[in-house]
């Protein structure tokens, strides 16, 4: 698990794993993004390669130009200078239901072989070990985006076979799943992590790793992860970033590290 | 017939004992660390109205207070959280030793539960929660008054789900304006508050300054919420504290850290924190006395200000 | 036909029509209003003798303090200091369907025993002989106010025994009747003309003469109406309008007789 | 993708001819005498798009110059007149000859099929039209595809209509200002448009000022609708004459007269009025010279502003 790219900047794996999130948005892409990564993702896609992103936050604010570090949906730092402040109905009705939201931009909890996710609880239904937040808006995300994006920490709890609680629908179990309960099956899911990229395969609907973050096997990610995921044919590494974006992400994005971890913020060659 | 009191301005002493009872559905306003009404949650603590089920989309800092004053029965709700802040933990300990009974949504589900309750609707369609365990019971079983899946009469392919109209007993909202009547210009942000405040069969509203309604009529595009839904109007400076007011203070991180240490431990330090906070203080200005000072508040001022 | 009180000041059936119909509202009734004769007499009534009314009009108008004279729900007029300036949905469907409107307050098309109102088509479905502007919010108002107050001149054509198209339902077919479609059944109609007042019966849910304009007999409203309508056991005589009412009327509530007909405006004695 | 173009600007004429199709359901803005999309109405005669589906709450002066036009095959509306100045003479006609279709509805009716077609729904109940007439076919049967009955699930007692939700192909709205991007401010009363408009798959705004994006962004809560929803801006001042627009202009009663004089009418005389007036004219400017003078639009705007 090193890194061995010496000319380039040192970079955290958290640092390159953002970065990675920002390329999966393309300029004009209408983001639905909660606080912490995604905002930050986001906010570094729209300060590099992809100025007209959009981004739609569910306490009802639209196009934003995000100020220096948002710690919650309701900070005015993510209001700064949009296009509307507006309610939630607005955004989660008229936006997202409506189907004119490109991507639905989501933290991590458990996510499992077919990219459902969990963030209501540990334990299944009726054996609950720990309540977590609930869905907020991600059930709605999942439920009505055309392509949703997670960028969360690689570790084997976070990835089971299968949720104790399906939150938010991925492919529910498998192929057809989607259909058959009635959602839109017009849906792709790309997971970005430490460790790699994974997009569901199109044929099976599970998730399979399409890119290794530098120095990452795919072994190693098979060890962090509850389920045995595919490789794609065409696996590739991450490419490390710009100097310019690492720039950008730790002295525009998210200056103060309040999400960026400052313990592996320059880590050494060896890491 | 709705009568039109001249006057709705009153303590929220007075607003809370004339208007929250034990067992009432309780509407929460505000989101996160944004406009959570602080002043208003402490009357509740304060005259210990219990067995409330509080609604609402996020539920944060003012119904955590609630849970850990031990005042909550059930919550319905999107989430209950206060993302970097960390986790509602006096709710979650709650519904961890089953003393707070849950009943999860989606935050599009429980805004259209409160648009069928503003438009006087049985219930609402919405296409989320399908095929998520929302739809269900804790026990796996499907959840017979939750929700009901139905058909498009137009296109049988196509389902949706039904979910209840919620009609709120009473909400408690924090906003910018209000004049004495009960008309209330929230500025910035609204989140789910006007669905649910027009949802609900009354309305307290907390506000950082009363205008006169000579200042309503002149700009009759910005009233958010009309006199008609709110009958009882709290004027408190600060109200939100330590949570943001959109244009007029952000968040006091301190004192939101201050708090949650004391909930991520549970007792005897929260009992502690609501003790000297709540009901060692008479009104919400004591309260401000002992959490911050008025440096603070300037800079918390100020702070909203540039980003204004 | 003819009036006789030489002491009062000479006024109009029109007029007194106009008062009558204010003088039904209570002050602090909340008052779904369109324009013409129902926001005349609306205004009346906030001028005379009910202060607190409130006024809600379709397109999206909250607590006006109208000026003379709209002509037009969306006559800036009929929105002079508002309270709030809104949608039709916020009017319709969350004060008038959630049910926080007292009164809703309508002009006169045809009108039937049962208070049925058409104002949708001449002659029946399948036969049209003249076509009529719609419901607008007509329908609304007949189906979720409790009180309904109806403003018409006083002619058969107005009063057939049965409407030709039912846009909005008054007790449909009679006793049980909105219950049995699903309306809620505590309703209650009052139409006032310039030849009577009729109410609903409470029994029989028929329209029957409640009051008779001055010098206006049974006969008279009878030989106007379609159907025979039934006379309540109180029946008594409109009061002739306040000196200081008619004042107000004339010259604070429609100066410029948009409304009033100026050819009766002041009545000759022998009328 | 939704891309946002840099600049949605152009004139009526292009946005007309890029949006506005033959059989196309058309949204129409305005109401009554106030903000009727009249420079765009104008175009779209101009350019002869026929076979028009007209939708909306109240349709009055501009939907009548189009059924005047004969572009019309068909509305669903509320109602269709002009108050004081009379009915809408010429859809009165169409209808009672046979050339336009009608599918009635209530107001509220209307506006739920706007507000499930905004929120993405197929569907939305309603508890008017129960009882009426208007859920029935002119025939008198019952009318298949225009609305169900259905019963409350959490009460069978209690009975609802589902209406079908309603997507404009493309909806025409003049409104008081607009950025380049299609950001829009409605000021005052907003009737059926803001549902309509976000319902709608295109919408063409025509505006009286084109405002900065950083005006826009200044004000964030004014903004009635954001750009997503909208694809063509078209600056035209006095868009609405001889209709009102709040807080600019009033109406002008001696043009809406001319025009109902005519079509109360009939040919030739409502064929002259085109003639002269649209198909005469190359531009709504055009029109504007020829139907009133820059005396007569000052004294609209101060009458106007009179009653700020």
């Amino acid at each position: 698990m090193s890194r061995e790219t010496p000319h380039l900047a040192p970079f955290s794996r958290q640092e390159l794993m953002v970065i990675e999130a920002a390329r999966q948005l393309r300029d004009g892409d209408i983001v639905f993004v909660g606080t912490g990564l995604p905002m930050l993702a986001t906010t570094l896609a729209q300060r590099t390669h992809a100025p007209d992103v959009v981004m739609v936050i569910e306490s009802g604010v639209i196009a934003p130009q995000v100020r220096p570090t948002p710690i919650s949906v309701s900070d005015p730092k993510a209001m700064y200078r949009a296009m509307k402040l507006g309610t939630l109905r607005e955004v989660l009705g008229c936006l997202l239901q409506r189907g004119l939201i490109d991507v639905g931009f989501v933290g991590g909890a458990q996510i499992d072989r077919y990219a459902n996710i969990n963030s209501t609880q540990i334990g299944p239904p009726g054996a609950m070990k720990r309540r977590l937040p609930g869905s907020g808006g991600a059930n709605d995300m999942a439920s009505h985006c055309r392509r949703l994006l997670i960028i969360t920490h690689h570790e084997k709890r976070r990835f089971p076979e299968r949720c104790d609680y399906v939150t938010s629908p991925g492919f529910l179990d498998g192929p057809g799943g989607r259909a058959r309960v009635g959602l839109n099956p017009d849906f792709a899911v790309t997971v970005v992590t430490d460790l790699a990229v994974m997009e569901n395969d199109p044929r099976t609907c599970a998730l399979r790793i399409v890119r290794l973050m530098p120095g990452i096997t795919v072994e190693d990610v098979r060890a962090e992860t509850g389920f045995r995921p595919d490789v794609a044919p065409d696996l590739r590494e991450v490419p490390p970033p710009d100097a310019e974006v690492l720039d950008r992400l730790r002295h525009d994005v998210d200056p103060g590290r309040v999400y960026l971890k400052s313990e592996d913020a320059v880590p050494t060659a060896g890491r | 017939m709705l009568v039109m009191p001249p006057n709705k301005v009153m303590t929220a002493a007075e607003a809370v004992a004339r208007f929250v009872h034990p067992g009432n559905v309780l509407g929460m306003g505000g989101q996160n660390i944004g406009r959570c009404p602080m002043a208003l949650t402490h009357e509740i603590i304060r005259q210990r109205v219990g067995g409330l089920t509080v609604v609402g989309c996020n539920l944060s800092l003012s119904m955590d207070q609630l849970a850990a004053a031990g005042l909550i029965r059930r919550t319905e709700c999107g989430t209950g959280n206060l993302e970097r802040f960390g986790t509602t933990f006096s709710w979650r300990r709650g519904i961890e030793n089953g003393t707070i009974e849950i009943e999860d949504y989606s935050h599009l589900a429980m805004v259209s539960r409160f648009l069928a309750g503003e438009m006087g609707l049985p219930f609402m369609p919405v296409r989320s929660l399908l095929g998520s365990d929302i739809l269900w019971a804790p026990d796996g079983a499907p959840k017979p008054g939750k929700a009901v899946i139905t058909e498009n009469p137009w296109d049988p392919a196509e389902r949706v789900v039904l979910v209840r109209a919620l009609q709120p007993d009473v909400s408690i909202v924090h906003a910018q304006r209000a004049d004495a009547v009960g008309n209330v210009i929230i500025e910035g942000f609204a989140t789910h508050e006007p669905e649910m405040m027009r949802a609900s069969q009354h309305v307290i509203v907390s506000c950082e300054e009363l205008v006169t309604t000579d200042e309503i009529r002149a700009h009759p595009e910005r009233t958010t919420i009309p006199f008609m839904y709110v009958h009882a109007v709290v004027v408190q400076r600060y109200g939100a504290f330590p949570t943001s007011t959109y244009a007029y203070y952000d968040y006091d991180g301190g004192q939101i850290g201050a708090y949650q240490d004391a909930a991520r431990t549970g007792s005897p330090a929260i009992d502690e924190y609501l003790r000297r906070h709540v009901w060692g203080c008479g009104t919400f200005d004591d309260h401000l006395h002992l959490a911050t000072d008025a440096d603070r508040l300037t800079t918390l001022t100020h702070a909203m200000q540039e980003l204004m």
